[in-house]
């Protein structure tokens, strides 16, 4: 499967595999995971993904097609996860493969720019408090 | 009446403190425009989220907001995406 | 490893648990494969790759300190294969983790870019001569 | 007399058609170039291939060939990488 929206771990083998299935050059390959992210209003330790299904996968589809079209991209790969994700888990997987570097790594950066542009998929944070700063109390003098 | 089902995402599913719902609106004029009208009134913490947002009816995109809408058709409200 | 020169298979899984070790939000990866390139000399069958191996490591580990220092890759893999490969095999594995996506893809593609351009290893072509063409001899006509 | 290992490496290696080699050469004017000549003395295919290689000596790219060699030194011949 070239389009996924998946509850499941999303494998960066299973996605060489379907991306190395004919005889291309060139795999690119973009994985993007869950980063603890620090803030003012504390650390993330999970984000929850939700989506649009259908408008989603028609998205990813028409996605896919327009890569094919634009960058000569033989094969496609555009696998998002859904659901709640801890730090360091995949949540996006995009790959293209092509006869040559060029096409496969302008076509991967492609594919990813316009995933986050124009699919109904959205995520919501959740942080953990930071732990309460203690004041750095001057210490009472001693000598000078 | 015209009722109209209402699917709501992320930041408008947060406001309104849930993701579907059902809305009854007069037949005659059952436009987009009028069951955003509706929402901000049941949810006014929705207001600043729908002026931010895309809306999909049927799972098309809908640019004009005084587009009409017909008995069980399906509203989408899609805040900025964040996938990735 | 991130540098690696070696006659054993390539695996894109292993690359990938080595530029996720850290907490990193973004993976990108290249893998280059052996193409069944066609020219009027016949089809590659096999490449055989070699390399000035001292040379190559330093010039490999130069490369990945420059992609830490230039595009703040956290991580760095550059994995090249050596010895004779068939068709559809992973000769190279390049890959960059960090923070953001735009350094990661940005950093992969400069990797190697210059891995191309500076490090010595070399692939010698092996083909397979074409069928001969049969020449189209014109048929006896029949009727008109 | 200074006694030189040489290295060959893909088209350099075919045209001379082996990888490694000895030369023994003058100590006096034991230069880069003066191997550089001894190699196309007995291997004329290797001259247009010398042409376009970078040359290392002690895993060290030499950018001048009147560059002076040590006895025992290693000269490696590059011809344009073709990596990846």
């Amino acid at each position: 499967m070239s389009v996924l929206l998946t509850r499941r771990t999303l494998r960066v083998d299973r996605a060489y595999a379907e991306l190395a299935r004919g005889v291309d050059g060139a795999v690119a390959l973009f994985v993007g995971r869950v980063r603890p992210d620090r803030g003012p209003r504390g650390t993330v330790t999970h984000l929850r993904y939700e989506a649009h299904r259908p408008v989603a996968l028609t998205a990813l589809t028409a996605l896919d097609r327009a890569a094919r079209a634009r960058f000569g991209a033989s094969r496609v790969v555009l696998w998002h996860r859904l659901g709640r994700l801890g730090v360091g888990t995949a949540s996006v997987i995009v790959g293209c493969s092509a006869p040559h570097r060029a096409a496969a790594l302008a076509g991967c950066r492609h594919l990813i720019e316009r995933l986050k542009a124009e699919v109904p998929i959205w995520k919501t944070e959740e942080r953990a408090r930071p732990a309460r700063r203690r004041r750095a109390r001057p210490s009472p003098r001693r000598g000078r | 009446m015209a009722r109209v089902r209402v699917l709501l995402f992320a930041t408008a599913r947060e406001a309104a403190g849930r993701g579907r719902l059902e809305l009854t609106i007069p037949e005659a004029g059952a436009r987009v425009d009028a069951v955003l009208e509706e929402l901000r009134d049941r949810y006014p913490r929705l207001a600043p989220v729908l002026a931010t947002s895309r809306i999909f009816v049927n799972g098309e995109s809908v640019a004009r907001r005084t587009a009409p809408l017909a008995p069980d058709d399906e509203l989408a409200i899609h805040p900025p995406y964040s996938g990735g």
